[in-house]
């Protein structure tokens, strides 16, 4: 038992989703994606038990003689702690969307779990070239999720799904041509031979640089953020469950994994000019989050800033930056489902994304919006929820680096809750007179399940910390060897 | 055992919250309410086992949970310290806050979410004992935070009016901009110390390492902003007397004795750093004492019940840091348990007068009370006499302490407390004038529903009453039993004046003080009858003072302002331009793409034409060209 | 027997050749008559043939000439196939003026 | 040659057959021969066959060297049988309403097929020039092949006129060759070639006939004729000139070039190196504003060539020939399966506009996900058979730039890839405006139901398949052109 | 002598071959072309290529040519009713003509080889023997293979002007 199981779960409960027919579609696809957390979680399991783990439960075997590919599958701490946020975060998705009367539910829910398999192969690749496979591809379902599914006006949303596209494709083009200029150098695409391959000043700087350009764009990163907003909102909540809560994780994950390995040099040398950038995204985003009128296009700015953050936390290169950025994306993975989620939960109720057209939710939904106010409150990174402990460690690594980093990265807490709790107020308290079913009971247990998960590692994160410590203790080796 | 008792001891409030929320509307308002009042007193019991135990003992009880951040130079655990300081404040936290919950019971009893009240209470007290339990800065953090939401979430408590929402939003953003400065504070000082752990400071401290005092100073100054945010000082104070559109019992418990006092538990616990850097001592000082003042002036003319007390909160407050600044670590201490009873006595009074009047809350609109109201009025009188400083009350020992020792240390400082002093006795007999004496100016229906309030609210007002009588017995000067109590926790405990000429002196002057104060109460408001005018009418310095020197609207004009005005320049500047930038790349696409379509204008002779040239340009930059 | 490239120089065939060449591409672009067009590209062809037999004397091989013959096949197959799509053309438009071709475009 | 004969004489069959009154057994019988060709000359392919250039002279010492088959011929030629394969099973469907003709158009197709064939194994240049002609002249023809429709005629009358000229170009450019070197044979010629007294016409004949081929297909500034005879001409001719005859032009002018004169002069490449980018940019821009999808398809196959032309940043010549006939597998049949749907839709409206694409996703869904795939490939999204298509050229350009001595050299490497890079995000603009006119807009009300031919679903299938297990599996078609760790497998195991 | 004769035929050549060009009327350009044909069969029997010569007579003055001018009189075209390009393209034709002359002649003039001495093999390789056996030995393949140019133009001239009988 290996990690590949999780793909071949994942893209086989695509497959079977996708035949399964429309009315059996979603719970085939809860079935498969919550078999593969299951599976996630008993590797995980299972890499603290046995000796040896990254070589028990890895997967490897040659695919392509030329260019030399490898089927690399590796399970270390980093790639199953974002493989356990992908495949938890699947069936809460698809729960989400249970109460949707989507048409073609097949092709959405089967779309899904695809893209749940791309973003997991994503995490999970060894091998430089089948990681930017695996990238790729899980652009393409989204892309059809935000597509086809997506809501508001159909030119709208063609315009800015398309741009999100082609901005996203041509980031990530310019990273396949820096896997291939240090395959070039090594005649491998395995990330250990990419991290040994001994570039020079220029080399390492267009490489970094290129690899800057589609990670930024992902991310994002100001000021490549503007498709960002306007796909959130336009998207599906399920699609923009999965941009948000995973796949801009995706590129988070890489700068760790691959960019700052690789490019070390560099990335040490320059690194304050990228958090001076990603701190910059904190407070422009924040600030612009206070300025939006549109439920979605605030959580969507708000996270921004959030994943500013992670990034900045990233770059300061040390331990605690790491440990940070990875604790905060899986938080952040969690609480922003969770956000949109509420968000969507509104917009079913309401038909509208429009802040000012809400209010008086709270006098009719008490659940509702306790979960709501948890969630806000986890968002603003509060004590006891796990999005503290990551933005904890984020922050103080930035104070190692530089204290001023962290007074204007931490203003987040300050400009978070602004806007936050603006938000809350306006969209959930004050007197309202309309109607508004409290959550279904579907809807409740994907609520409790985020809840439970943000409240349960932002007391204990202790397992997290153990999984990913020793794996981006080895990475932060690499970098420093090769400096 | 002792790890037990001191989770029963954290938790039981916290199960008090758990059963409030999950099932507070099934077992009933008083059964809901009892029970949370219930949760409150087990942790009381407890605090007070252990406060016996350690009081004899003298050692601290220490209490290991397990590890909750691993960080790379430093560790931070779910541990719990139980030393004297803890211990004290979880006896007035515990205790004051049973009585506040046993007040509760009948003031929120015509409340349909009265379930959901006791249950942010519990959860307050809940976070209250962490943050005073916490044996490092992290888990104090845990607690700093949770106050302050139990704070966001009680003052919007009746969160149909926006206003109410507004108010517990700004002061919870207040709160985190306080936050952010403990934090950083926080950072700066793992990195110096590479722990959090009080007790590990201690003794990294004591061993005397070489300490960058520079990055200490700063870090101090960064809690300090912190405790300014909790604890309600400039320039962070206005959020207070906006707090006051909470419940009254919310206001009592935790904007006037526990929640605002964390800023100075903070300050205590790490007396130690502090006495390190008298810089931010000084600092601490002129805050406190300027706080004080201008607080005190605005609370003289307030008309809104609440109010008066909130800003009197503020002004105490600000005493106490100027205690603190002076490095006399137990006088504030002394002064915020005094505070916390005749402050909580006051509140429960107030609120006890506005539950007789449905929820009246300016005292134009109030007066006589004193006839229907008896036992309110009698409490009130007491901690009336207590803050403004009259012997034997216990404010009058703790008052004077600070003011002595701010004597000794500035006497420029010693003048602002006593002004901000006699302030306060003009104002608080101001406000005991108008509402209770005279007659009363409300309307008929109130006048007919006028009636004392029942035992569940009259018994914490006796309680307190008391207290605030006698507080003052646990730091008499000269033989203060507190002084000795604290000594573990205190590294430099603070220069004991004897008393000597200058003492009595001082005394002296701070009762005449306060005196002065009541004076010109009882000619204004009993012998001319005053009643303030309307709030058009208020005018020049009152006026002023009355719109709060206009501090809120200064800090929405330069700081909200500029914000949104940052915002709006994204929104609509930066955000187009960016995007303008990135569609301007598809539209010149486009465009050139139209262009090179208007080429193809479908004639073979042109096609061929371009053929031919093809051939030229190939040709001859290959063969023609050097 | 003397090669009669000794007197006259393989240089002014291909410079013939090249004219008669540039010959017919200049028919082809200034003409809009198609069949005129046609014959300016036989013209082109024929100049190439005209060099294929100039080399093939130069080198006294016979592979040139070879050539040539399969050059005439293409041109009588490309002549074929040209004017009938010529007759097709004329019969829809009635006129084989180049320039009414002017449909597609863009 | 008995591959060429064998095709010819199905040809011929096809024509018999239609004497006897066989019409229904022509398609069936063309498409089992092809078949069995295919077979063989994948066997070919497989068990052995020279590498190119060394093996030029090999071969064919039977034909006096007319045709060799190396590796790189005989692996062009199976791409194009199985072109072939495709082209010849839509055509029934096509031309059902011209059913006395359908022998006409499967006789033409299989000739243009042995002179596709005849341009990549030629080893004499005469070979070439006759197999350049008989394409032509059979894609002269299809493109006019209904007379009665105006844009067809225009169509062949503008190619005719056009290809024509080009014709005349290739031979000055053959004959100044031949007046360099005296021999029309590839072998002679490439020994000539290094030789140093080598007058200077070899090298003004070669970038002649370059040119030509540039025409051919269809390179910026020689490609305005691509867009408006695509359009013309009947769907199923113009998938045949986007797949077959572009492929064909690029594989023989790359066996050309490296045949004729190993070391191509700076000033070529860089020409070359010009148009590459020039194609690319012009190809796909143009083709943002296009309406039309077969005009689309012209404006991308443009580009296409710009990128097929970066092979000639050489690095090794084994990794450039398999680089370039994998580039060439993955379009071309990307080509058909979009062309097989292009078909299907638009085969019975008379014109190809994106809008009768509306709605096709929730019409046909099978059709639109095998478009939706073919044009994903070509825009070279993974895991598609075309991503691999460019990852390969890309490497290709970049390993060269990097083993160049030069600092010139990298940069030029870099200046390519960004174009080429520049250039597939600009396309995918306008493929994607075909798949969101599948996906999400409305099916157009008039529509009447759509019933595709079998023939063409399963083209469309076939050819979908084969791009994504080509995408899969790479060495699949890389094992035509060389020798793989598959085909060592295969022969260890006795499969072939 | 020879070289009189070559420019002689020369002028012949290029002259009619701008007849051609510039003749209104198609059919005097068909004619202008059938004398430049005849032109060029005059120097291939100046390199003593006689069967060639016959050839090419016969191939374009008697088959392309012929079916031209069929082709002219079919349409009725032999009237003079072309219109001028427009005086702009006319002039960019002429340009680019001149143009693409310039380049071409120059990169020739400039590659110019020194040739002192041509070769005189003495062999006899243009004789209808010679031909016949290089043709249809060595260029057997090539030979065949123009068979099916020939097949195909003729199926496409078929193609194109067969009428159609539609249940046929």
């Amino acid at each position: 038992m290996n990690v590949s199981l999780i793909l071949v779960i994942l893209l086989f409960g695509a497959l079977a989703t996708w035949y399964s027919g429309d009315k059996w579609a979603s719970k085939v696809a809860l079935a498969f994606s919550t078999v593969a957390f299951g599976v996630t979680a008993f590797l995980t399991y299972r890499f603290f038990t046995v000796d040896n783990p990254t070589v028990t439960l890895s997967f490897s075997k040659m695919w392509i003689a030329n260019p030399r590919v490898v089927l690399f599958f590796k399970a270390d701490g980093l790639s199953l702690a974002m493989a356990l946020l992908t495949t938890a975060l699947t069936p809460i998705i698809i729960l989400t969307s249970f109460a949707n009367l989507f048409p073609r539910k097949a092709s959405f829910y089967g779309l899904i779990l695809f893209m749940a398999f791309a973003m997991a192969g994503t995490f999970l690749s060894e091998d430089g070239f089948l990681y930017y496979i695996f990238w790729e591809l899980s652009l393409i379902p989204i892309y059809f999720i935000a597509l086809m599914w997506g809501g508001g006006d159909a030119e709208e949303r063609k315009k800015a799904v398309v741009k999100f596209f082609i901005y996203t494709f041509a980031g990530s083009l310019f990273m396949l041509l820096a896997f291939i200029y240090i395959y070039q150098r090594t005649g491998s695409f395995l990330a250990f031979n990419l991290y040994n391959a001994r570039l020079n000043e220029t080399e390492e700087m267009l490489i970094f640089l290129a690899f800057f350009l589609a990670y930024a764009i992902k991310i994002p990163i100001i000021p490549f953020h503007t498709w960002q907003a306007n796909v959130y909102q336009k998207a599906p909540a399920a699609g923009t469950m999965l941009l948000s809560g995973i796949m801009l994780k995706m590129a988070l994950f890489s700068i760790i994994k691959w960019q700052l390995p690789i490019a070390p040099h560099f990335a040490e040398k320059y690194k304050y000019i990228f958090i001076a950038l990603c701190v910059a995204g904190v407070i422009y985003g924040s600030i612009l989050a206070l300025k939006q009128t549109n439920l979605k296009k605030l959580l969507a700015y708000s996270s921004l800033a959030h994943v500013g953050l992670v990034a900045a936390g990233a770059y300061t290169m040390t331990l605690d930056g790491f440990r940070g950025a990875v604790l905060q994306m899986l938080a952040h993975g969690f609480v922003v489902v969770g956000l949109f989620f509420a968000a969507e939960i509104i917009e079913r109720r309401f038909a509208t994304q429009e802040i000012a057209d809400m209010g008086g939710i709270r006098l009719k939904t008490p659940v509702f919006s306790s979960m709501f106010m948890i969630l806000v409150l986890a968002s603003v990174a509060l004590p006891s929820t796990f999005n503290f402990v990551g933005e904890f460690e984020l922050l103080y690594s930035l104070a190692q680096a530089n204290i001023w980093m962290a007074v204007v990265g931490g203003l987040t807490i300050i400009l978070g809750a602004f806007y936050m709790l603006r938000m809350f107020q306006q969209v959930m308290l004050g007197d309202g007179t309309r109607a508004f079913a409290d959550v279904t009971v579907i809807e409740g247990v994907a609520f409790v399940l985020i809840i439970a998960v943000l409240l349960f590692f932002g007391v204990y994160p202790k397992p997290l910390v153990e999984l990913v410590t020793p794996t981006l203790n080895e990475l932060l080796t690499y970098i420093k060897q090769l400096r | 055992m002792e790890t037990n008792l001191a989770l029963l001891l954290l938790f039981a409030p916290f199960a008090g919250f758990l059963i409030n929320v999950f099932f507070g509307k099934k077992i009933g308002k008083n059964a809901s309410g009892y029970l949370g009042t219930a949760a409150v007193a087990v942790s009381f019991v407890v605090t007070l086992f252990f406060f016996l135990q350690v009081s004899s003992t003298k050692k601290a009880i220490s209490v290991e949970l397990f590890e909750w951040l691993n960080l790379q130079n430093f560790t931070v655990g779910f541990n719990f310290l139980l030393d004297q300081l803890s211990l004290l404040w979880l006896m007035f936290v515990t205790g004051i806050g049973t009585l506040i919950h046993l007040y509760s019971i009948s003031y929120m009893h015509d409340d349909e979410n009265m379930h959901k009240f006791f249950a942010y209470l519990n959860l307050f007290v809940f976070f209250m004992l962490t943050l005073v339990m916490g044996s490092n800065l992290l888990i104090m953090f845990i607690g700093w935070e949770g106050v302050g939401l139990c704070s966001y979430l009680l003052i919007g408590f009746w969160y149909k009016n926006q206003d109410y929402n507004d108010a517990a939003k700004k002061a919870f953003i207040m709160n985190r901009i306080g936050d952010l400065g403990f934090l950083i504070g926080i950072f700066i000082l793992a990195h110096i110390f590479h722990t959090l752990e009080y007790t590990n400071i201690r003794t990294a401290v004591e061993n005397a390492w070489t300490i960058d005092r520079t990055w200490l100073t700063i870090a101090m100054l960064c809690l300090f902003i912190g405790a300014c945010g909790k604890s309600a000082q400039i320039p962070l104070y206005t959020w207070l007397p906006d707090a006051m559109a909470g419940p009254t019992p919310v206001s009592a418990l935790i904007h006037a004795a526990t929640m605002v006092t964390a800023g100075i538990f903070m300050v205590t616990r790490l007396n130690f750093l502090f006495n390190l850097t008298p810089d931010v001592l000084e600092v601490m000082a002129i805050v406190g004492a300027i706080t004080s003042l201008i607080a005190a002036s605005i609370g003289l003319v307030q008309n809104d019940i609440k109010k008066v007390l909130a800003y009197s909160t503020v002004s105490q407050l600000g005493l106490m840091f100027l205690a603190l600044g002076c490095g006399a670590y137990e006088i504030a201490v002394f002064h915020v348990i005094t505070h916390a009873f005749f402050k909580a006595c006051l509140f429960l009074g107030s609120g006890s007068v506005i539950h007789a009047l449905h929820g009246e809350q300016d005292m134009r609109n109030m007066g006589g009370l004193r006839k229907v109201m008896k036992i309110t009025f009698a409490t009130f009188l007491i901690s009336t006499l207590a803050i403004s400083g009259l012997p034997p009350f216990s404010g009058f020992f703790s008052k004077d302490e600070i003011l002595m020792t701010a004597f000794h240390h500035n006497t420029v400082l010693y003048v602002i407390g006593s002004l901000a002093s006699i302030m306060t006795a003009f104002y608080m007999f101001r406000l005991l004038y108008l509402t209770f004496y005279k007659d009363f100016r409300g309307t008929e229906e109130q006048k007919h529903h006028l009636h004392e309030s029942p035992g569940l609210i009259t018994f914490p007002l006796i309680v307190l009453a008391i207290l605030a009588l006698v507080g003052g017995a646990i730091s008499l000067p000269g033989a203060s039993w507190l002084n000795e109590y604290l000594a573990p926790v205190i590294a430099k405990p603070a220069v004991h004046h004897h008393l000597g000429p200058t003492e009595y002196m001082l005394m002296g002057i701070a009762v005449v003080g306060a005196l002065v104060g009541i004076g010109i109460a009882y000619a204004k408001y009993m012998n001319k009858g005053e009643v303030p005018p309307q709030d058009s009418e208020i005018k020049g310095v009152a006026g002023l003072l009355y719109n709060k020197y206009y501090v809120d609207e200064v800090y929405t004009a330069i700081i909200v302002k500029p914000i949104y005005a940052i915002g709006s320049f994204f929104k609509n500047v930066t955000e187009a331009a960016i995007s303008g930038l990135v569609f301007g790349f598809g539209k010149a696409a486009v465009f050139l793409g139209k262009q090179g379509g208007a080429v193809q204008n479908g004639s073979v002779g042109f096609y061929l034409l371009i053929f031919v040239l093809g051939i030229c340009a190939i040709v001859g930059s290959i063969f023609l060209i050097k | 027997m003397e090669n009669i490239l000794q007197e006259i120089g393989i240089d002014n065939y291909i410079y013939l050749s090249t004219l008669l060449f540039c010959v017919g591409a200049f028919g082809v672009l200034f003409r809009r008559n198609a069949i005129v067009m046609f014959m300016s590209i036989e013209i082109m062809l024929n100049a190439v043939n005209l060099l294929l037999v100039a080399f093939s004397t130069y080198h006294q091989d016979a592979a040139g000439q070879i050539f040539v013959f399969f050059s005439m096949a293409v041109a009588a197959a490309e002549v074929a196939v040209g004017l009938a799509i010529l007759v097709a053309v004329y019969r829809n438009v009635k006129g084989i003026d180049i320039d009414n071709l002017k449909n597609l475009k863009g | 040659m008995e591959i060429l004969i064998a095709i010819a004489g199905l040809g011929i069959i096809c024509l018999i057959a239609e004497i006897f009154n066989a019409r229904k057994a022509i398609v069936p019988i063309s498409i089992v021969g092809l078949i069995a060709v295919l077979v063989y000359t994948v066997g070919r392919c497989l068990k052995g066959g020279k590498e190119f250039i060394s093996g030029l002279a090999m071969d064919g010492k039977g034909y006096f060297n007319m045709l060799v088959s190396d590796k790189y011929s005989l692996a062009f030629s199976s791409l194009f049988i199985l072109l072939a394969i495709f082209l010849i099973a839509l055509s029934p469907d096509f031309h059902k309403n011209h059913k006395p003709k359908l022998s006409d158009f499967v006789a033409t197709k299989l000739f243009l097929l042995t002179g596709a064939i005849a341009m990549v194994a030629f080893g004499n240049l005469s070979m070439f020039f006759l197999g350049i002609e008989v394409l032509s002249i059979s894609l002269y023809v299809l493109a006019a092949s209904e007379p009665k429709n105006l844009k067809s005629n225009e169509a062949g009358m503008k190619y005719f006129l056009m290809g024509a000229f080009a014709s005349g170009l290739i031979l000055f450019g053959i004959a100044l060759i031949y007046g360099a070197t005296g021999s029309f044979d590839t072998a002679v010629i490439q020994t000539k070639a290094l030789s140093p007294d080598l007058p200077k016409w070899f090298s003004i004949g070669f970038v002649l006939l370059s040119i030509g081929l540039l025409f051919k297909i269809a390179a910026v500034p020689f490609h305005f004729w691509a867009p408006d005879v695509y359009e013309g001409s009947p769907a199923l001719t113009t998938a045949t000139m986007s797949t077959l005859a572009k492929v064909a032009a690029i594989a023989a002018f790359f066996k050309l070039a490296y045949a004729l004169n190993p070391v191509l002069s700076g000033r070529f490449i860089t020409i070359i190196n010009v148009v590459a980018i020039a194609s690319m940019l012009i190809g796909n821009l143009v083709a943002l504003k296009q309406t039309n999808v077969k005009r689309m398809l012209a404006f991308s196959g443009i580009s296409h060539a710009g990128y097929m032309l970066l092979i000639f940043q050489l690095h090794g010549l084994t990794a450039a020939q398999s680089n370039l006939f994998f580039y060439a597998v993955a379009y071309s049949i990307a080509g058909i399966a979009a062309f097989a749907v292009v078909l299907s839709v638009c085969g019975n409206k008379g014109d190809e506009q994106i809008f009768n694409f509306n709605g096709l996703g929730k019409t046909n869904p099978v059709l639109a996900l095998v478009l939706t795939c073919a044009l994903l490939s070509m825009a070279g999204i993974p895991v598609f058979a075309g991503f691999f298509a460019k990852f390969n050229l890309f490497s290709q350009v970049l390993s060269k730039g990097m083993n160049s001595p030069s600092a010139q050299g990298i940069i030029t490497a870099l200046i390519l890839v960004i174009a080429a890079v520049v250039s597939s995000i600009i396309s995918v603009g306008y493929y994607f405006k075909l798949i969101i006119a599948m996906y999400s807009k409305e099916p157009n009300e008039d529509s009447q139901p759509l019933v595709v031919p079998f023939a063409y679903k399963a083209v469309a299938i076939v050819s979908f398949v084969l791009i994504i297990a080509i995408g899969l599996w790479p060495d699949l078609a890389s094992s035509l052109i060389r020798r793989t760790v598959l085909v060592e497998n295969m022969i260890k195991n006795k499969i072939i | 002598m020879i070289l009189t004769l070559f420019y002689i035929l020369s002028a012949i050549t290029l002259a009619t071959a701008f007849l051609t060009i510039f003749s209104k009327n198609p059919i005097h350009s068909a004619i202008y072309l059938v004398l430049c044909f005849f032109s060029i069969a005059g120097h291939y029997l100046m390199f003593n290529a006689q069967f060639l010569a016959i050839v090419h007579v016969i191939v374009y003055s008697g088959a392309i040519m012929i079916l031209m001018l069929f082709t002219i009189m079919l349409m009725n075209l032999n009237k003079e009713d072309e219109k001028n390009k427009t005086l702009l393209s006319r002039i960019a034709a002429a340009g680019a003509f001149g143009l693409v002359a310039l380049v071409l002649i120059a990169t020739f003039i400039k590659s110019h080889a020194v040739i002192a001495r041509y070769d005189v093999s003495g062999k006899d390789y243009q004789s209808i023997k010679v031909l016949g056996q290089v043709l249809l030995n060595d260029y057997m393949v090539p030979f065949e293979f123009a068979s099916i140019l020939l097949l195909v133009s003729m199926i496409g001239a078929v193609l194109l002007s067969k009428k159609e009988h539609i249940n046929g």
